[in-house]
């Protein structure tokens, strides 16, 4: 990238060595498949006791005797355990890489999977600088949400198939964005969608929640769909999956611009989008909060819904040479962000607010990859896992303690309506804070780890609108000004949201309120570790011209650009296509001008004057509980509530469709046509059957004359013939 | 040096009708006075005279019988099948007669003509001729017995059809540990292989030979394997319904089945015409000329055969011969009958397991001692008696214990079901003191 | 003599044939169908004298196929004539439709 | 001497194989037929192939036809000899395809003659008499056996043995 590159900041010293061996790489990935195994036998064991209790006409409950039983004790220490090994290895291995400079990947590979024609597809793993800050991601995050959800499922009869699907779901992630290829890639990629659909349904003798992960896993096929036909075309044009051959020889064999590359990055855009829940595949991801919140946590904000983030980023190359899709992968982004955070606004479930607000943040992530700025999409991406996994956690902790204190209290209101809420602040205080810190995190106020990756991603979409060759350059101006509106309205609808969860009079159920307390240590202790990475998460990539400036502490923040530099082996080439391509960026804002220090600062303070004006305007404003509140908005909000009508829209315009059409087949093709022509063979076969029967008498002596006739008949052809 | 030519054509033909004649008229005879020797030894061993009225020592007896049979009245059962009536003996008589053939019965004999072997035909499938022909014996006991329309002369052939193709078996299987040594079907090659390894094959092969003893025997119908005559159970079996000439056949039949077994005995286990110790008389056809062996070069020794040396031979072969024929009259006046099933328990459970095994350990021996490098030779033969020996010690006093030396189920089985039966019924009457019966 | 011993195998082959199409009586039925087994045999022993030992070999394979057969043929007459109390091969005809 | 002798053998084959399909009594086939066998075997020691000869009045005329014989007995068979032939058009029908195979297989090998197969005939035949003289009838035979074909006559074995596992199961009365 021009801007790494004609600004190198200062390095911090490092101990080079040319040559790095990674330590146990396939391990890193083994552990949770390990786990997997463990705590998949352990729920075996459970789910037979339970079925023969079942048999024998009675319920097993596991929590019944005085101790737990055991199926039930040893994933608390498997699960988070093998993640945290895994973490550490990957902390090792990181700190090998570190001091290692490294331009190429390094590839393990373990055994050739499939050879047929010229497809051959290894069992192989990538390490290289975008790979690690992945794995630390999934590993790291994925690590404190095991322990949190030591806390959140204690309860749960099915703990230990929690455990099996969580550690099975980190597998696959690993598998995602560690394998050195497409191939591999999209393995993981089908196994965490297949995570996903097991955990949303996690509680499967709920009809709504199996429905839930159906869609999930319906509308994820959609984009796979789009993936396959990327690597079909990947294939053509390149005989191989694997990344290195394929970004080395792209500039080469694919034009610059040209119809396969567009394609090609077009339908990697469709697959993107169904995993990351962009507009308008975006529809599952509100729905998925059905499953466990750890589980909301882990992979509908911090890991597998960003896996079309860094599938774009992984694909920087093609995507540099697609200016094409990168406005319009720019544009869904900016889309998704901007509807997403309308639609926040309106919502009451506090796990839904949460939800758009993840598909707005992709939305934004999109934004940076489509404009270019891998390294800030990846850098909002870590930065996001930080603040939306504890989001997400707190939120939690809330409805944990809500669905505690209304189920001692006999209450059946629901545990996760804010309006149910209010005035929790009091009775949670940790939850409080460090929801405030994730709030604020996001709504991008200084020096918080939102400020700086969102901030980032907007100022390079100015940046690029303003380069001399770029044939969106209008488009990108557009974009840029969505991005900062949606910027607003995210630091308004996260307000709203603490607000009214933990501000004001409580609503919660008058018998229930003594119950409300404090979440238990060992899901408090991740969220203070996440509210330290979303202060600080930032500062591992602080913008040069921000560095000196107060607001870079001036100077203080030690590592400015370090995340650049850092991925700048990986997305080297993109830049320089891109930079061929469009011209060297305009570091100002296309319409006022300016510098990004200016732009920074004014950014900041209008989120945190959006942010006071929302406490203001909110806080004084009289909530009413959920069973009271029936009052139907009406208008623009009426549209909001209902989320723009986007599953209206599908069920209209797709669902009954095909349902009228499925009809219609079964009614029409299958019955009279298909049915028709089956029975009519079968009918002839039988009668033909019968005919030809006539000649079985069972007696030998016909049979040897009917076998003379036909060795007479082979052997006059063959004598005469 | 003697004339060592083949012989010609035509001389071919003539003498070969001269031997043919000559053996057939020598075999009739032997078996017309194997059956006087019978009734002689039977008489010797139930200590009694037998008959010595017609001739010298009852010499002429054979011929008054014969005279008898055939001017007797021939009978024929009203509802017998006619035409198979009558095949039934004409079909038993000629295997027994033909088998002959191939046995070699004295050194070659040096002539005008050329040297001429003592051996009616010396087909090259030698021991295999004679073990087809035989198989085909039973067709003439089975019609018989069928053809009678006689219930008992029925069962007789059933019997004698059961009970040849289940020894058929133990007997070839005994032969093959002989093809093993010999290493050829020709018993001309039989022979010369004895003389060649300088011991009969009875002792290298010595638990062979009494399988083939017991088979033959079983084969012959003779006693105590004569289930499809037994006197006692099926009057005479097949050939109740016979009567005169007819009758005798099935008797001329069987002597020179016995002739001929006795016969392959001597040949196959006894050296045939081999005169002991002696190598004078070996004499074998190496490509076309006689040779009495080979040197220490390999080179072939030419044989010299004269007319003397033929003359000893023939005694050797008739005296080892007219032995196994005692043999067969000793053990027929000795040993009691079977029982039927008791002749197929030992057929089929015995002999033919064990000879197979036999097989086994033989060829085994062989491939050692092959791979060792031991020439074949006396060496050669002495080890392979050894375990040859060792074997049959071991199958007749341990393995078989009371199944072939002492009938099949003998007096130990006997008295260990006595045994048993006894200890039952003390039980039983511990069991029910008041002798009620449950 | 090839092409007689060839034209007598061909004959009797015919003539086996025959009986299998025209007796009843599965023992009949059994004896022709090996004397069609003899008619090759005799073919592949006459051609085996102007090609090598392989026919004579064969032949050696098809006698044992023979007495194989044998024994399960009869044992199969034996246990249907025990149930029918005939072996006219027109009285079991299971196999019908 | 050979012609003569094979027409005779020639001629008792044919008469044995025709007495075998027209005999009335299953008794008169059977022995028919072991003429048939016998002078089968006769041909073939007019063809060299005296182990064969020997093997087939072994094996098939002294064993398999026995076991015909016994079980002929055994079940007393022969009293239904009305049944047994087939008369009238299905007759006439066998005939006409029967002389039809015949026309055809004697159409095929009327031409046959004792050259043109692989190689020279009269070589072959020399060879395999020289081969006869130097191993033995049976060796002749036994050696290709247990060497190019050993896998086939192993087989041969085990099929023996299947089939009398299967001849007791299927033979022995079910109590």
């Amino acid at each position: 990238m021009a801007l790494a590159a004609s600004m190198p900041g200062p390095h911090l010293p490092v101990q080079e060595v040319a040559h790095w061996e990674p330590v146990l790489p396939g391990l890193i990935v083994l552990l949770p498949l390990l786990g997997f195994v463990a705590n998949g036998i352990l729920a075996l064991r459970a789910a037979a006791r339970s079925s023969a209790a079942l048999r024998a006409g009675t319920d097993w409950d596991p929590f019944a005797g005085p101790a737990r039983p055991r199926t039930h004790t040893l994933p608390t220490w498997i699960g988070p355990g093998v993640m945290f090994v895994a973490f550490v290895l990957a902390l090792w291995n990181f700190a090998g890489l570190y001091g290692a400079e490294l331009h190429d990947p390094v590839v393990v590979r373990y055994w050739t999977w499939i050879v047929t024609g010229n497809l051959q597809i290894d069992a192989a793993i990538q390490l290289d600088q975008l790979s690690m800050i992945m794995m630390l991601v999934v590993t790291g995050v994925g690590f404190l949400i095991h322990v949190f959800s030591v806390g959140y499922m204690k309860d749960d009869t099915g703990y230990p198939r929690y455990f099996a699907y969580l550690n099975l779901f980190v597998f696959f992630m690993l598998v995602l964005v560690m394998g050195a290829g497409y191939a591999m890639m999209f393995i993981g990629w089908e196994g965490v969608g297949l995570c996903s659909y097991l955990l949303i349904g996690y509680w499967f003798t709920d009809r709504e929640k199996s429905d839930a992960g159906k869609k999930a896993f319906i509308v994820n096929r959609i984009g796979d769909l789009g993936f396959l036909l990327a690597m079909f075309l990947l294939f053509q044009a390149f005989g191989t999956l694997d990344f290195g051959p394929i970004f080395e020889g792209a500039e080469g064999r694919l034009a610059a611009g040209g119809a396969t590359v567009t394609a090609i990055t077009l339908l990697l855009m469709l697959g993107a989008a169904g995993k990351s829940a962009q507009v308008p595949l975006h529809v599952w991801l509100p729905d998925a909060m059905a499953g466990p919140t750890p589980v909301s946590a882990l992979i509908h904000a911090a890991t597998m819904v960003t896996a079309g983030v860094y599938m774009v980023a992984r694909s920087s190359v093609l995507y540099a040479l697609a200016p094409t899709s990168q406005a319009v992968v720019a544009g869904v982004g900016v889309l998704t962000a901007l509807l997403a955070a309308t639609i926040a606004l309106q919502q009451h479930d506090i796990k839904k607010v949460l939800a758009y607000s993840t598909v707005s943040q992709l939305g934004f992530m999109f934004l940076g990859a489509g404009v270019g700025a891998f390294t800030a999409a990846i850098f909002h991406l870590m930065t996001h896992a930080f603040f939306k996994a504890l989001l997400f956690l707190g939120a939690g902790a809330v409805i944990h303690a809500m669905h505690h204190a209304l189920h001692k209290a006999d209450s059946h209101e629901d545990a996760q309506d804010m309006r149910n809420m209010g005035g929790l602040k009091d009775r949670m205080r940790i939850t409080w804070v460090v929801m405030w810190v994730a709030t604020l995190a996001i709504a991008g106020i200084w020096p918080l780890a939102g400020f700086f990756s969102k901030d980032e991603i907007i100022w390079y979409t100015a940046a690029w609108a303003g380069a001399p060759s770029n044939p969106f350059g209008t488009l990108y101006t557009v974009y840029w000004l969505v991005a900062l509106v949606t910027a607003m309205l995210t630091a308004f609808y996260m307000t709203r949201l603490m607000v009214i969860t933990f501000h004001g009079q409580s609503r919660v159920d008058r018998n229930a309120r003594p119950h409300l307390h404090e979440a238990p240590r060992v899901m408090t202790v991740p969220l203070v570790i996440l509210a330290v990475l979303s202060v600080f998460g930032g500062w591992v990539n602080v913008p040069e011209p921000l560095a000196e400036s107060f607001l870079g502490l001036f100077g203080a923040l030690p590592m400015s650009e370090w995340l650049h530099h850092w991925l700048e082996p990986v997305t080297h080439d993109a830049a320089a296509i891109q930079t061929a391509a469009l011209g060297e960026p305009v570091y100002g804002a296309p319409l006022v001008g300016g510098g990004e220090f200016a732009w920074a600062l004014a950014s900041t303070l209008a989120a945190a004057v959006v942010v006071l004006a929302a406490l203001r305007a909110l806080g004084g404003r009289k909530y009413v509980a959920a069973a009271r509140d029936t009052a139907v908005p009406g208008g623009l909000r009426g549209i909001l509530a209902n989320k723009w009508y986007f599953d209206e829209a599908f069920d209209a315009g797709i669902v009954r469709p095909v349902l009228a059409a499925s009809r219609w087949c079964w009614k029409v093709v299958d019955t009279v046509l298909i049915d028709g022509f089956v029975n009519f063979v079968g009918n002839f076969t039988r009668l033909a059957g019968w005919t030809v029967s006539l000649f079985q008498t069972g007696q030998a002596n016909t049979y040897a004359f009917v076998l003379t006739l036909g060795v007479l008949l082979v052997l006059g052809a063959a004598v005469f013939l | 040096m003697h004339e060592m030519n083949q012989l010609t054509t035509f001389w071919f033909w003539v003498i070969g009708g001269v031997k043919v004649l000559a053996v057939f008229t020598v075999v009739m005879a032997a078996v017309a006075y194997m059956t006087l020797a019978e009734r002689r030894v039977s008489a010797f061993i139930q200590d009694r005279l037998g008959p010595n009225r017609v001739g010298p020592f009852g010499l002429l007896q054979p011929i008054a019988d014969g005279l008898k049979n055939i001017i007797k009245e021939e009978t024929m059962p009203g509802t017998s099948a006619k035409f198979y009536f009558v095949l039934g003996p004409a079909l038993a008589i000629m295997p027994a007669v033909v088998t002959f053939a191939v046995i070699p019965f004295a050194a070659p004999l040096p002539t005008p003509v050329g040297t001429v072997d003592m051996i009616v035909a010396d087909v090259p499938i030698g021991i295999l001729y004679i073990l087809a022909l035989s198989s085909l014996a039973v067709y003439g006991i089975v019609l018989a017995g069928w053809a009678s329309n006689n219930k008992y002369a029925f069962l007789g052939g059933l019997r004698a059809s059961a009970q040849m193709i289940s020894y058929e078996v133990a007997l070839g299987l005994s032969v093959i540990a002989v093809l093993l040594l010999a290493g050829n079907v020709t018993l001309t090659e039989m022979v010369w292989q004895q003389q060649q390894l300088g011991l009969w094959f009875v002792f290298p092969l010595s638990l062979a030979f009494i399988f083939f003893v017991i088979s033959a025997l079983a084969e012959t119908n003779r006693l105590p394997f004569d289930m499809p005559e037994a006197e006692s159970e099926l009057i005479t079996g097949y050939h109740t319904e016979y009567s005169a000439m007819k009758f005798s056949m099935f008797f001329i039949a069987e002597y020179s089945h016995v002739l001929t077994a006795s016969a392959l005995m001597a040949t196959l286990f006894f050296g045939g015409w081999d005169i002991p110790v002696w190598t004078g008389d070996d004499m074998f056809w190496h490509e076309g000329a006689l040779i009495r062996g080979f040197d220490d070069a390999g080179a072939p020794i030419p044989a010299t055969p004269s007319i003397l040396i033929t003359l000893l031979t023939l005694g050797a072969f008739c005296t080892k011969t007219a032995f196994f024929v005692f043999l067969y009259i000793w053990i027929r006046w000795t040993l009691p009958r079977f029982r039927y099933d008791q002749v197929m328990h030992l057929g089929w459970k015995v002999l033919l397991p064990a000879a197979l095994g036999y097989i086994v350990l033989i060829a085994g021996t062989m491939l050692v001692l092959d791979q060792l490098g031991v020439p074949f030779g006396l060496l050669y033969g002495l080890v392979l008696t050894g375990v040859s020996g060792v074997t049959t010690i071991a199958f007749l006093f341990f393995i078989d214990r009371d199944r072939v030396i002492a009938g099949a189920h003998g007096m130990g089985a006997v008295a260990r079901r006595r045994e048993a039966s006894r200890a039952l019924l003390a039980r039983r009457a511990a069991a029910n003191p008041d002798g009620s019966v449950s | 003599m090839l092409a007689y011993a060839l034209l007598l195998s061909a004959a009797l082959f015919v003539i086996g044939t025959l009986g299998v199409i025209v007796r009843r009586n599965a023992i009949i039925i059994f004896l022709s169908i090996e004397l069609q087994l003899n008619a090759v045999n005799l073919a592949f022993v006459a051609l085996s004298r102007y090609t090598g030992i392989e026919g004579q070999l064969f032949v050696f394979f098809v006698m044992t196929v023979a007495a194989a057969e044998a024994a399960v043929g009869l044992a199969i007459i034996i246990s249907i004539f025990r149930h029918y109390k005939t072996v006219n091969v027109d009285r079991f005809n299971l196999l019908k439709w | 001497m050979t012609e003569i002798l094979f027409v005779l053998f020639a001629v008792v084959a044919l008469g044995g194989a025709f007495g075998v399909v027209l005999s009335r009594t299953p008794v008169a086939s059977l022995l028919f037929m072991v003429a048939t066998l016998a002078s089968v075997a006769g041909i073939y020691v007019l063809f060299e192939a005296h182990f064969l000869a020997a093997i087939q009045v072994l094996v098939y005329a002294g064993a398999i036809m026995v076991l015909f014989l016994f079980v002929i007995m055994l079940l007393n068979l022969g009293h239904d000899y009305r049944a047994d032939l087939k008369y009238g058009l299905w007759s006439l029908l066998a005939l006409v395809v029967a002389g039809l195979t015949a026309g055809v297989l004697g159409q095929a090998f009327w031409g046959a003659s004792d050259t043109g197969f692989r190689g020279d005939g009269a070589a072959v035949a020399a060879a395999l008499d020289a081969a006869v003289r130097e191993q033995g009838a049976a060796g002749v035979i036994a050696e290709p056996l247990f060497t190019d074909y050993v896998v086939a006559f192993e087989l041969m074995g085990l099929l023996l043995l299947v089939a009398i596992v299967a001849a007791v199961v299927l033979a022995k009365p079910k109590t």
